[in-house]
């Protein structure tokens, strides 16, 4: 994470290289929405009495959500953990239906059901948002695995963090996606802690986290995540590999999280000093990154840059207001989407007794 | 009817619904090339091929993850556990990631996923393999549980489970695998949630899944001879699904009822039978419901010993004397 | 005497324990550096240095076996799982290695072993995060399970937890850390296996464990000032062992019974006890026990429903009201 | 596997160099013992209608057990997986003991109650015999963490298969043993197949099993089993290294079952060509190379050899009768050895129910 932004092989890269303009404001555009929205849910969480349980906040982390998922296409898949804002804001999912799940309303994108872990929207391809670090890990397999078997020339993203390496499932994982070529790339954000416990004290390793996949013969690379052209040209790689040769890539990409572990992480500012974390965003924020080099570029006007952000802005703040005026669920509703077939009132669903209540 | 091996009529229902539907595919531990630790999925890899039965490396925790998150796009996985005490290993794939996703997802995602393999003791291999987990699968909402007790069941309600688009946990049993029973050539639907009286009788209702089953129509026969009493032999078949009604109205016209169980007894499957029934026809209950299970402590290796942890029609016919 | 929170009383469990027996160590993520992610273990980090106060990767699986086999050497490993839901990692070293080794080596083995940390619902934390598998657990012979309502039974229960020789696992609450209770300054102890009567009375017994005995305390005032029915709670404190006496002698003053339990009902703590109640005090019995558990789905996050999810006074008053 | 007995240097190694005559001879006696006493058992388990369950038979593999075990000090610690018999009596349990439990009788091991894969002895360091695939792994750990806290200069030695290793327990297990510097040391006993799966079919790996460990910053060694000087050989830095340094190891050691996965394997000839399994007996089998090498030491004669082998056939017949005679468990024994407390009848055992049947 020391490097400045002096990464041009990167820039020239292809990838980025055939960029349009507007292609480019449009990744900062996002980057901006996911940073507003969190702010937002932030605020409402302390106020609002609202908002309950976990918020895990990827504000500093946006530049690996955004770049990328920009290389995704119409068959390529996404699945995360329980820090899945700025995965599923950049899947294309709204605000409003996000900021109402954490509200808890019955227009939230879980129907108020799943909560800030557990997003989901499988018409863009996004897979949750899950609570239980690496479980969704083999979860990411098995729809590489359906990709395959289908015939789809696609893949699955799969993101975890660095705490989350060290769980046996994500391990063995690796173990089948190598030994049966699956087209899914982990995604390792690595931003040096989990929870309150540096990677130093949770991880042994050689070289870095992502070498692990050597030892299931597995290609891997470890890059900068704080410029998206670095992040763009170092996962196409492993996009093609999957897509073209249906092999698994684990790529570590670091990263930093300026808030704590959560909203209720007491302790953010005592495992890491509060000089660490001002360089990080003094220095390394991949949002005025991005946007100090679209401007150095001339693709964008600093005017420009802040209706941008005014924009994100609004959006949260209306986001606020849908979720604060959507109504909740109804207590009948709590025993809605358990099962399918009751839910669909097939045959299925009518026969025998699925609740136990009474 | 032809009468065939509960074995093979689970691997005939496999072999129909493969051929059937091509986003079925069978993955576990040696199913494929091996044709299954205990033959159920004999034949299949042969028929059907590398790309719709798999044999997979020892990792439970990983291919069942596979398989829930395969399954979230269409296809129908039916996973082998080669004992369904290796679950464990993969419990929290099977209760947080099969049992809650479709829940916390708001119903956007359906699980049309089956898990199977044998759920018993009984053949000395310990208590690390005899693990009778339907109890505390069926603790959780989303997901099934069925249990059959005869060829016939069995495939029947295979069947019924891959055609199902929620999370279904198939409960065999090592020891009914070579069995006999009639099963029809012609193909046949068993639905979930459905309870069948194998038995009929008057004077004491016996409630059993599995093999319990088996067990329970054996302590009937004993009952009948040497006791003149004629029990109503009850199974349950689901688990979750439960068919109240069926068990109810047993009760109701018995007035008396011995649970049989192979549970290991604290929060087994009959005290949550129990409950029901002394919630729901408290006033037609003449005796208290009583229960045989297991004996109450890990599955002891001895074989002699272990015979007489199961439940045995000797100790149902001592349960039902002490109330009839 | 002094009035501290149920946090507070299990964080002197631990230090007194830590500090009376060098084999006790606390091992967990984030138990030590960070004080514990629901700050139960503040200070012992400090006080009592790296060595018995450890840190672990998220690696639930690999540090619940570690300190079964420390156990099996005679160390008393007390394992802290920020959630018992992360006991679904790790649940074959559970059942199998702390569950069966001791029968498995016919009695050559000690595990004294503690393993705890918060279960429940009711913190909008999701269906993966807020299970209660007391129920589960307790259903494994060679286990014993623990639920202390009060800080008082949290302290008393936790340190008798650590001394006993056999796998104890402890659910604590995340929304009783912060409430408070009388403790005594002096050393006291609470034996595995006894039930406490925490309200009397003669019209009908409340039998829970857990939060839902301050849910059932909350109902029963209502009952009094409302109904004027004096309702008994009785807290069973430790599901296993088990004080049936206690529950069966409320039972037979009182004739009713209506069983308050945060499992979701399916095969719950309140089917085992509903279970012995009508089996053992058939003939005491005026009318069906009856129960109120958590609404049987999995924990929904929307803050508002999810409070109605769990037991409520009001679903226990009404309960209580259709048999009384 | 390929290579002839021509280990030089492994014989010439200073462990090696350094047994008297008479310790040569016993690892030959114990090998003997592990194929007379597990063919015995074969038989009754054929014949007598009396042995229950799997029976995993070790006959191929008795160089590891026997080679690595005869290192070990009274510090060291032994356990394992299910194939388990040759462990047991190379860490000096008896034949009877081990005979009656497969009998499942009270004067068993385990008192009947673990069966063939569930031996125990603590009394000499062996903590099982785990039926579980890989369940044992952390509890080796943890053997090893006890040591480490107690100041004990001792290791832990824990066996696994080939295809153990790609359990998720495993995998974690290995960060923590590096990641807290634990003396554990993780014995692959490599016999190329897990049931009927071969090493190319479960795993994915670069270079071999063992280099898996690399990925933890684990030193490891892989080396061919059927040889008791390059076993010890290449076995003794991994002890020392675990005694002195606290650091863990995994070895990898090639080796080959003859008999199926267990008695039940119907299909043992299927997944091996019964040529393969030739090869190993006629050219690879380690008591017969182990036997030519003493004899070309001139530390043993062929009638000497020959004694040594009637006294192992002996005394597995005898355990087989003492097996037969010994009595079974009562049927009030099905509920002693569950809880501590309750056997002991402390107080803690006297309060509250703690068996549920009525
Ligand atoms: C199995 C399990 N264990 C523990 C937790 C609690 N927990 C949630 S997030 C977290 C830290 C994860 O760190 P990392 O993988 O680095 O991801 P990050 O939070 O940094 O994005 C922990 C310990 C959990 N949710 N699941
Ligand atoms: C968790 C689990 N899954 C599956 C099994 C069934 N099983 C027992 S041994 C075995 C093969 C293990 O092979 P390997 O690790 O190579 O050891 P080997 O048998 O060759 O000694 C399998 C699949 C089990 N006991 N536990
Ligand atoms: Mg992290
Ligand atoms: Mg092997």
């Amino acid at each position: 994470m020391e490097t400045t932004l002096e990464t041009i092989p990167s820039a020239a890269a292809e990838i980025n290289h055939a960029l349009e303009a507007q292609e480019k404001t449009q990744f900062l555009r996002q980057m901006l929405r996911i940073r507003r929205f969190e702010q937002a849910a932030l605020k409402q969480y302390q106020t609002s009495g609202q908002i309950g349980g976990f918020l895990h906040l990827c504000i500093g982390q946006e530049s690996v959500a955004v770049g990328t998922m920009s290389l995704c296409g119409d068959d390529d898949h996404i699945i995360t953990g329980y820090r899945n804002h700025g995965h599923a804001l950049a899947a294309g999912m709204s605000m409003n239906e996000c900021m109402a799940e954490l509200f808890g309303k019955a227009t939230g994108c879980s129907k108020g059901k799943g909560g800030s872990m557990h997003f989901f929207a499988p018409d863009k391809n996004f897979w949750g948002g899950h609570g239980i670090v690496a479980g969704q890990t083999p979860l990411g397999l098995g729809l590489a695995f359906a990709l395959k078997y289908k015939g789809i020339k696609g893949c699955c993203l799969c993101y975890l963090g660095d705490g989350a390496v060290n769980q046996g499932v994500y391990q063995a994982s690796l173990n089948l996606a190598s030994l049966w070529s699956l087209p899914v790339i982990y995604v390792i954000e690595n931003n040096q802690y989990s929870m309150g416990t540096s990677q130093e004290r949770s991880s042994a390793y050689r070289d870095c986290l992502a070498a692990r996949a050597e030892a299931y013969d597995i290609e891997w690379d470890r890059f900068n995540g704080e410029d998206i052209y670095e992040v763009r040209a170092k996962t196409l790689p492993a996009i093609l590999r999957a897509r073209e040769e249906s092999r698994p890539t684990v790529l570590e990409i670091a990263t930093y999280r300026y808030y704590g572990h959560s909203v209720s992480d007491a302790n953010a500012k005592k495992y890491r000093s509060p000089e660490e974390i001002e360089k990080y965003r003094k220095l390394h924020d991949p949002i005025q990154l991005w946007q100090r080099r679209l401007l150095d570029e001339g693709v964008l006007t600093a005017e420009q840059a802040e209706e941008l952000d005014a924009a994100a802005t609004a959006e949260a703040a209306e986001s606020v207001r849908f979720a604060q005026e959507s109504p909740l669920p109804e207590k009948a509703d709590i025993f809605a989407d358990v099962y399918c077939e009751v839910d669909r009132q097939t045959a299925a669903g009518r026969t025998g007794k699925f609740f136990f209540n009474d | 009817m032809p009468v065939i091996t509960y074995r093979k009529a689970l691997n005939d229902a496999l072999a129909e619904e493969l051929a059937r539907d091509e986003n079925v595919f069978i993955i576990g531990e040696e199913v494929a090339q091996y044709n299954g630790a205990y033959k159920v999925t004999e034949g299949l890899w042969q028929r059907f091929g590398d790309k719709r039965v798999l044999d997979t490396p020892i990792t439970e925790a990983a291919f069942i993850g596979l398989s829930v998150g395969a399954s979230m796009l269409g296809l129908r996985p039916v996973v082998e556990l080669m004992f369904w005490s290796f679950a464990y290993v993969a419990y929290d794939q099977i209760v947080n990631n099969a049992g809650c996703i479709r829940y916390m997802s708001g119903g956007q995602i359906n699980l049309p996923l089956v898990i199977r393999g044998p759920a018993n003791g009984g053949t000395n291999v310990g208590a690390t393999h005899s693990h009778t987990p339907e109890s505390i699968l069926a603790n959780n909402p989303g997901v099934k549980v069925v249990c059959p007790a005869t060829a016939y069941d069995a495939k029947g309600l295979m069947k019924t489970a891959i055609r199902d688009n929620d999370p279904v946990f198939v409960m065999e049993n090592t020891l009914l695998y070579g069995e006999t029973w009639e099963v029809p050539e012609e193909e046949y639907l068993i639905p979930l949630g459905v309870a069948d009286v194998k038995r009929e009788g008057s004077d004491i209702s016996l409630v059993a899944h599995g093999r319990a089953v088996i067990t329970s129509l054996q302590a009937a026969d004993i009952l009948a001879h040497e006791h003149n009493i004629r029990a109503e032999v009850v199974d349950l078949r689901s688990i979750r699904p439960l068919d109240e009604e069926t068990l109810l109205r047993s009760v109701r016209k018995t007035h008396r009822a011995v649970l049989v169980d192979e549970n290991k007894p604290f929060c087994a499957v009959s005290a949550q039978i129990a409950t029901t029934i002394q919630e729901k026809a408290f006033d037609d209950l003449d005796a208290p419901v009583l229960r045989v299970c297991t004996l109450d402590a890990p599955a002891i290796y001895s074989p002699p010993l272990e015979k007489i942890q199961l439940p045995t029609p000797e100790r149902i016919v001592g349960k039902v004397l002490s109330i009839a």
